[in-house]
């Protein structure tokens, strides 16, 4: 049994989150992922740190995804966070849904991804190319 | 007097220079956050955190039991 | 050099596709996949094939691509569709976007979509449960 | 008269009983349409088509050049 939410305290794959996806009903998967950037309004950066409240993230989280079951048609969903230190090109969050049709999928997708940035205790500490590094938190 | 385990994450805990501390405390959790904010020298006030208990949202005029873990959630950033 | 629209007549992998359009300023990608459903429009359906003609759809799937580069403020994109024969939960098609900014990805991944399923020459054939078969003209 | 090969696809493919043909045909496009939907008994009336010659969309009223490749283009259903 694979967790509809989980944060990840090291890299992980993509793949089998997918095919857990995979429904012969289910013709539509969206994705979205989102990975380090090499710069964060305007500021150079090398890399950064994720950190959370697990119990609370993890518990935030599912509740996402058990709303977004609710809320859209679609066939199943799931969301991956890391936390830890970060690279340029790492890929930091994972979310995946499928569905019968397409319009659920991406609106689902979408969904949960604003929610996972705006509800789960998870914090970013963005190092810059000048030797500084900060907390965001974003007003 | 209530004995309460209180969470630190992000920019709380680097001003607090610790994880988790102890805290002897009677009255809700605004009262409680008040009272560490004066002792750590919080920058952030009150209105942009969020404050969980034992593991749940909670709200700011909760009144922690006796053992109970409270945890400050600054803005988060996470995605 | 992947072109960043292509006609397959064959299973094709994601990975090296999603992995050429990984950019060190793009930090959100957005992707779509097609899979072939055991039911449509009400009927159970066995499998389909795809058919193309294959010039003038590999011309204006790119064609597609390209305007979405132009349209939306993305760094990459592309698109790979299916022809022969498939069965229920193969790939049918899949497209990829990688940008700056999340709007951006999804936005422009839905738009390549949708443009590729009401542009693009290729016809679906779909055989059904009860024997019959036929191809999909849609009004 | 020009020489064209005319290209078949879905259901146009299956009616014509072949994939492609050579046909003899002076005048645009929209007239040789009408002229092998009579000679194949095809379903799909022309506005529903769009209509290509040497790998581009073209206009029904384009009149095809000795030579040129032909294809009627019924409504598709990928993704």
């Amino acid at each position: 049994m694979i967790p509809r939410f989980a944060i990840a305290d090291a890299p992980f794959e993509i793949a089998p989150l997918r095919a857990h996806l995979l429904r012969a009903e289910a013709g539509a998967y969206a994705s979205f992922e989102g990975w380090v950037r090499n710069h964060n309004e305007g500021r150079a950066a090398l890399g950064l740190r994720y950190e959370a409240y697990v119990a609370l993230a993890e518990a935030e989280g599912l509740k996402i995804v058990e709303e977004a079951l609710e809320r859209f048609e679609i066939a199943d969903a799931a969301c991956v966070h890391r936390v830890g230190d970060l690279d340029v090109g790492d890929l930091a969050v994972w979310v995946g849904v499928s569905a019968a049709h397409r319009d659920a999928a991406f609106a689902a997708c979408r969904w949960i991804i604003d929610e996972v940035k705006s509800r789960v205790p998870i914090w970013k500490h963005e190092r810059y190319a000048e030797g500084d590094a900060a907390w965001l938190h974003p007003e | 007097m209530s004995m309460l385990s209180v969470l630190y994450f992000a920019s709380l805990r680097d001003a607090a220079g610790c994880d988790s501390e102890r805290v002897d405390h009677d009255g809700d959790l605004r009262s409680l956050y008040l009272m560490l904010q004066a002792k750590h020298g919080f920058a952030l006030p009150l209105e942009r955190l969020r404050v969980a208990m034992n593991g749940a949202f909670a709200r700011w005029d909760d009144v922690p039991g006796d053992g109970a873990e409270i945890a400050f959630i600054p803005p988060v950033s996470g995605g």
